[in-house]
């Protein structure tokens, strides 16, 4: 095929349809498949290398969309909860892949925590999403763990237990660079994606995406209209990417900018108070507050751009351990017969 | 000094005549060393063992030891033979019993004629008169020569060191040199280690009237060998065979697999440029995770492994079916101990092996390889390696906790001579000559496909993986037909396996009616076992099994024989199983011997086991 | 209204002669409706098998649906046999074709004198010229009636209920109580589907001459019965097992068990006069909680179960061991689904039945029983909550989605007549008359020990459970002969269990070679099969396995038999294997045919199997 | 065996020694043993009912102490970190029986985490002890994902991640109970068992306690020397236990009371500043500058008495479902009847 010669092209010299992926499966309406659309945007323009992108995934709906974007990088759909070792595994084989997780709230919260716990902890190098709709989709709308007390199931069954909050989690282990959004707000949701791919560790993107089918009703609080009606954005967000200069002054306390590793610059202005995404303990007051009080509070809630990565912990060299040839993965023959002589001696 | 002079020229305790019942025992005889753990025997029977081993007697060294870091019982075993058995011997002759919960049981363990060294500290175990024993003031002993009465603690068992060469003639320069490769890093602690043994030697040279018949004398039968554990050989190999991603979750008995190949990566694996890591250690937070990583690490490319143990395999389970379905190169090494469930973790037993052939829900069929000894477990730590990137799957490795953490002698390890095989990648340059690249395409007719690592520069290089249906193109299916063409195919690359794992060692003896068969450790014990059944009048082959798939040389044995022994160490003889099944309609000419008490097997439970069912077959036929 | 009986004098569409080529079928063919999954069709189907059903057919509906929620294509299947054959039949003789993706494909899969029934609104599917084909424009039906075109789209699918009726001669009546019943409750659903079944019922009538075979005519082989899934017919079962404790996690094709079990406690098991719960039920966050709650609730007394599949039996074989060894009662449903790893999700199999056979690492082996009915799903449901605790173990129960998700006739469910077993459990006032209590003391030989639950009120009640070696008295050990006592009794207590599980059905055909044997769904299929068989000239016997451990029936079946065909839904032939190793050196006896697409297994290719192995053997022979 | 007249009987009427377990195989002077000593002494001062105690635990050397105190109490050493569940198993059996889950910080914090913050969010009555050395005692000495940045190893090897606080997790997951405490200080410890005895959901108390084989050294952060030295109680715990009058004036601003269901008291007696064990923000706080500052913050953290329990959430009835009789846990015949009606028309 011939392209139009004016179809644009972005910094790596990609057309959009060039991040597109299958077509979903999804039910039409589906948080999820809005989110698909933001992270194919994102990646055009932050110019991201679909062929240094590597997809995960858990499983449920949420887990299926990495099928649905960005064709021409490797996908990997793993079981259930357990993508983050998966990550973990495939970025140390290879330092210089981008990985970008899906997950659900399900896949996540429930069975996932464990990992989801860990993979924080160790900050691996990992754009995670959490496609957030307080229900198990795929088994048809169980409620998940991020469900909120009193949210009502379709059936009429109330939720009796606390939910678990992801981003606070998160925040708690340290973790550099923690956002929450929603599917809806494309406008929000994109500039942090492009953030995510700018950040050097784990950023994670808890994203309320409502679940059309189970969970978009009158008494749900994961609905597009609960959604809507309760979301209250910490900021509008601007990301400024490295390549490009910008001028414009900022009136002071209007918005604050912050230098993201790459040189990118995410620009926060101020919508009803000043927010101080750098105070770890402050945030952790937005959200319970929040919580508190039934409001969505959305944007980005944490961000220590120099926090200690995976690769500098395990003290990688910098080459992919992939593709390492024999001569430096195999010891010379003179090793070998040390060691053996320690053996005999007794010294090893 | 002039002081090892002095000590040469002792000539042990002065020996009396040998009483009737006392037959001299020369190079073939186990001593048995019982302690509490925690009290830092290990080192001294490190020594012991190595003394031996280097005046060029075939030894092997079994530690039993508990669940537990200090306190209860352990005992430590030496078994010297002149004629090279390897495999544990049942019974002791020689006790030195320093712990007085275990004295009684451990010295009846002795037959007569059995040499009981006691620690006049404890009470004194009581032993029919035809025993030999000995008090040792292990306390006085040890008194002057650390004042730090915390040290001395842990000092006082080098004092049985000497004690014990002076006994049996153990030369007193191997002792040295042994303490020596051991501690010759830790000056203080040599001083020390070496004046105790010194004292315990001169000790009993002067105070014990040698009544005993069990003696050590020169040979020339461990020239150039070493010692080591499996694990470390494990490690070794790993390193060499080009392991890249190493995850794990501490669990005895693997733990020390990685933990010694830990200390080899570092050093020998950095970067000698920038001095940064060539591989990637993490600990997970469990064997969920261990596993994921292995295979994430895998699929992306690495060369990986993980080594775990029964309840983690237990918790690999639903990753592995992912791993075989969807075609992830990684390795597992099974370091098993005894269960179900934690069972008794420090002991041994190859209960698992039955699992691993399909472990995981649904139709899965794994490569297991069993290493028998040290030097398989170094070369199938290479092999490993290989053998999940050209099949494309999780690679089992079968390793026990006697193979894994006791000392077995061994020549060194020869360097390898064939190059890493990274098995069907296509790298961008072989895409860009290729119409199109599918990830599930049996282009060459083996039920393997040629892959892709993640990363790799060109825009036709990636696919989708994914455990649940997929056809040749990776894209999502449910079509009945799919399903089917995807898992016959992998049930084809399955036989593929057959091809390149590694084939059995057969003996055949001509005309005999007695085929034995085993695997791991228990090689070990046929192979004694053999030899004194000959004595019996009964001359079986012997077949050892390197892996499963089974090759086809195992139905060959069946047939040639009338009777085939699966000799193993579990209750239900899980391999003996997975014989009768290969073996189709001559699945009653299997008999399964099993031992399942947690100790290594011995010769004398597969001899007894024979005789027992050759008598009632004889009676039944 | 008088509206019914309009229509109950309409004779369905004016019926013209039939061509040559067309054969009359009457009660004995399938039909088939091929729509979008999310549509909503489900409602339709079932009414569609409740009218046939209440007209007293023997009918079988096959449920086909993809892993989504909407958007891909699903079909449903019915079965009329006027001969009560209710296994699922290849091909299908009507075809309602709503969803254009896979209309050519499902036309294709008709024969001669295939109907063809036709949304209008798709591309018409070309079919050869023998098929018949009938287009309804079901949209333009539908319009009047459902003003809202957000509703139509559900309501649609009741229009070709009413076409399908009418063109079958199925009564309106019982489509309009089959809507009754499944609508009664929702007033405003309930009239608009009777407006549109009437409606097609209607149009059909008036505008399509009946140019096929296809008939359905009133017999009486229903009455009385029931139309169920097996997950609510295992729901059922352990509510009136008195099931306390219930944990899971959702997943298909298990959801559904657990899911009506909380109807059903929620509506009967609460307490008449506080109006509390007299059960718990537990939405564990993954399989290894669900099975770990599962087991400290049957430890401490309650009758628990969970729900799963097979990621689930993966995650939960640690725990799995643990029951074994520590004994603890447990409930496991297994409703299997086709593997390995993620898999089909929706599609069935019986690829689980080797591996919960030993689940766990080490020696471990499990107590399955294998439901091959609804009503043995709701007896199940009692027994093993019977034998966990009677057992003290987990018990598994294995169904397959096509048994729990699918609806299948029969009688209703007698009411229990035997009360509740517990089991070897020791009261307080036991303790009291009794010298001694230690828990893992086999005072009756059989092998299961007495056992207290925590809270009993009595200080001699407590003992310690673990998973590592312990003796008698509960207390931890490591000595060998201790560990091969307590697991040369657990395995006496599965001996004991072959005592307790259910036997199989045998039907001997005196002087047969051949025997057939299958289990759980796989039986329906055998059975037709026989009679096929019969045709050509073979008269097997056949065997319904019910249990692992196998009672002692296999043994003498296959002795009576040359060759024994072991029939099942798995790539591997599992159960094949297990009884292969069950039979010893008669091994040779057994043949495997297995059916692994995911789509239930039918009668034709049982067989096709016997006959091609049949002639093969013959060569061979 | 008759008892000495004289030997002291709390308020069930047993004797301390009955409170007593099996004869510890851990290695002399381990943490551990300090916490059974006090476990055994609250329990009799508090005069729990053995009979009713369940204890559970995981794997490890922590996790072999249930067999240590209590002989009277049944116990149940389950798989490593999966005990959790078994609690919350059990206790669905037996609503009435009282859980004491003894874990690690391997056994809670690497392995267990999923399940721990999935009873934590159940609320399931149980007292978790952590008993927290930063290592793998029974493993021999690995770091657990509980060491603090920079500690060091006994073979000298740095821990570079970050450690995971338990009692901040329990905290965020809105736990009504979370307590630190030091197995060498047993004057804290004691009452704050007691008041967890007196507490109707889960309490979570992360106990220090050294592995003096394994990580007792120079440089751990785990040490005996290092809790002493960095130890800072946030207040004196007295628990005054509901059946004991206490008329005693409190100076204001000293001392606080805090009431626990079941009557008992907390008395809370100010060291250097006042501190609100019901600020879950403040409790937040405090731990985070604890962490940043190497200080080890001991007492109750945190306290909400009216925390809604698992067995409200379950709406159980009173009695034990384990020894519901047949009649009560089988419905009668004519609702079977009832039920096969519905599969019969398909109303079901
Ligand atoms: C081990 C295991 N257990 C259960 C399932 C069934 N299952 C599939 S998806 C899913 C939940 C998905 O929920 P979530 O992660 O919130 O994704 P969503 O579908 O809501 O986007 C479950 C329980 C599974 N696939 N594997
Ligand atoms: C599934 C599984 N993996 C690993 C082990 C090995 N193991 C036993 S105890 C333990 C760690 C214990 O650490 P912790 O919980 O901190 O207890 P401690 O011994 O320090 O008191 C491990 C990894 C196991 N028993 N089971
Ligand atoms: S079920 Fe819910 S989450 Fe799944 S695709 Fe449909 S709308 Fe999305
Ligand atoms: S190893 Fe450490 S934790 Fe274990 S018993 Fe010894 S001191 Fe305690
Ligand atoms: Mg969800
Ligand atoms: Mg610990």
């Amino acid at each position: 095929m011939t392209e139009a010669p004016s179809v644009p092209k972005n910094r790596v010299g990609l057309a959009k349809a060039e991040y597109r992926g299958g077509k979903s499966t999804l039910c039409p309406g589906c948080g999820h498949d809005a989110i698909t659309s933001s992270i194919v945007e994102a990646a055009f323009d932050y110019g991201v290398d679909p062929q240094r992108v590597v997809k995960l995934s858990g499983i449920g709906c949420s887990s299926k969309t990495p099928a649905y974007f960005l064709g021409r990088s490797h996908g990997f759909n793993a079981v259930h909860g357990r993508m983050p070792s998966v990550a973990t595994g495939t970025f140390a084989a290879n330092r210089t892949l981008i990985p970008i997780g899906v997950s659900g709230d399900g896949d996540t919260a429930s069975i996932g925590m464990g990992q989801f716990v860990h993979l924080v902890r160790r900050n691996v190098p990992c754009v995670y999403l959490i496609e957030n709709n307080g229900v198990y989709g795929l088994t048809k709308g169980q409620f998940s763990a991020t469900a909120d007390v009193g949210s009502l199931q379709k059936g009429g069954r109330k939720n009796e237990l606390p939910p678990i909050d992801c981003c606070a989690i998160a925040i708690e282990l340290g973790c550099g660079f923690v956002a929450r959004s929603f599917s809806g707000d494309p406008k929000q949701l994109r500039p942090i994606l492009k953030a995510a791919f700018a950040f050097p560790g784990t950023s994670v993107i808890d994203i309320v995406s409502p679940c059309v089918t189970f969970n978009d009703h009158e008494g749900s609080t994961k609905s597009y209209d609960y959604a809507k009606e309760h979301d209250e954005p910490l900021h509008q967000i601007g990301f400024v990417p490295f390549w490009e200069h910008v001028d414009v002054e900022i009136a002071p306390g209007e918005a604050k900018d912050v230098e993201m590793p790459d040189g990118s610059r995410l620009r926060l202005q101020k919508i009803k108070e000043e927010y101080d995404p750098s105070d770890r303990l402050g945030a952790m007051r937005v959200i319970h507050e929040a919580r508190a009080e039934g409001r969505l509070v959305t944007g980005l809630l944490f961000l220590d751009p120099k926090k200690r990565t995976f690769a500098e912990d395990a003290d990688l060299v910098e080459e992919p351990l992939s593709t390492l040839p024999e001569e430096r993965v195999r010891p010379p023959r003179k090793v070998l017969e040390e060691i053996m002589q320690g053996f005999r001696v007794g010294s090893a | 000094m002039g002081y090892p002079a002095v000590l040469a020229s002792l000539s042990g305790p002065g020996s009396s005549p040998l009483p009737p019942h006392v037959k001299p025992l020369v190079n073939d005889f186990s001593l048995q060393v019982a302690t509490v753990n925690g009290s830092g025997s290990q080192t001294a029977n490190s020594v012991l063992l190595r003394a031996i081993f280097q005046m060029g007697i075939p030894v092997s060294g079994k530690n039993l030891f508990p669940s537990n870091i200090a306190g209860l019982p352990t005992w430590y075993t030496i078994r010297l033979s002149k004629d090279g058995w390897i495999a544990r011997k049942r019974g002791h002759e020689l006790l030195v019993a320093m712990n007085p919960e275990t004295a009684a049981d451990d010295a009846a363990a002795m037959g007569p004629g059995g040499v009981l060294v006691w620690n006049d500290a404890i009470p004194r175990p009581s032993v029919p008169e035809d025993r030999i024993v000995y008090g040792v003031p292990f306390a006085k002993i040890v008194e002057p020569i650390v004042p730090d009465a915390k040290l001395r603690r842990l000092v006082v068992n080098m004092v049985y060191v000497g004690v014990v060469a002076s006994l049996l003639s153990i030369e007193m320069k191997e002792v040295e040199a042994a303490i020596q490769g051991m501690l010759g890093r830790k000056k203080k602690a040599l001083e020390m280690n070496l004046a105790a043994a010194r004292a315990g030697f001169e000790w009993a040279a002067a105070n014990l009237g040698k009544r005993d018949g069990l003696r050590v004398e020169r040979m020339n039968k461990t020239a150039g060998k070493i010692l080591i554990d499996g694990n470390a050989a494990a490690a070794i190999g790993s390193m060499f065979g080009g392991v890249t991603v190493v995850t794990w979750y501490p669990i005895t008995p693997s733990s020390s697999l990685v933990e010694s190949l830990i200390g080899f990566l570092e050093k020998y694996r950095r970067d000698p440029a920038t001095g940064k890591n060539t591989f990637c250690v993490v600990q997970a937070e469990d064997e969920l995770a261990a596993v994921g990583m292995v295979l994430g690490a895998g699929w992306a490319g690495a060369r990986s492994l993980t080594s775990t143990s029964g309840p983690g395999i237990s918790l690999m389970s639903e990753f592995a079916g992912l791993g075989y379905f969807a075609e992830l190169p990684g390795v597992i090494w099974d370091i098993q101990r005894i269960g179900p469930s934690t069972g008794l973790p420090t002991r041994t037993s190859q209960g698992d092996v039955g699992k691993l052939a399909t472990l995981s829900h649904g139709d899965t069929r794994h490569v297991v390889l069993f290493p028998s000894s040290v030097r398989d477990c170094f070369e199938y730590g290479m092999l490993a390696l290989d053998l999940a990137e050209r099949l494309q799957i999780p690679v089992f490795v079968a390793s026990d906790l006697d193979l894994g953490m006791n000392q077995w002698m061994s020549d060194p390890f020869p360097y390898p001579e064939k190059p890493i095989d990274r098995g069907k990648v296509l790298s961008a340059e072989q895409l860009a000559r290729l119409p199109k690249f599918e990830r599930y395409r049996d282009v060459d007719g083996d039920g393997i496909c040629w892959r892709t690592i993640p990363g790799t520069p060109h825009p036709a290089a990636a696919y989708f993986t994914r455990g649940s249906g997929h056809n040749e193109a990776a894209q999502y299916t449910e079509r009945p037909e799919d399903y089917v063409r995807l898992v016959d195919r992998l049930a084809k690359k399955y036989e593929t396996a057959k091809t390149l794992v590694p084939k059995p060692d057969v003996e055949i003896r001509r005309g005999s009616e007695i085929g034995l068969l085993a695997y791991g450790t228990t090689h070990w014990a046929i192979v004694e076992a053999r030899e004194e059944l000959r004595r019996e009048g009964i001359d079986p082959s012997t077949f050892l099994l390197r892996a499963l798939p089974f090759t086809p040389e195992l139905a060959s044995y069946v047939a040639a024989h009338d009777r085939v022994y699966v000799v193993e160490q579990n209750r239900d003889g899980q391999m003996a199983d997975l014989v009768r099944l290969e073996v189709g309609a001559e699945a009653g000419k299997i008999r399964s011997i099993r031992h399942y008490d947690g100790l290594p097997i011995d010769a004398r439970s597969v001899v007894e086991g024979v005789l027992a069912a050759e008598r009632e077959g004889v009676a039944v036929r």
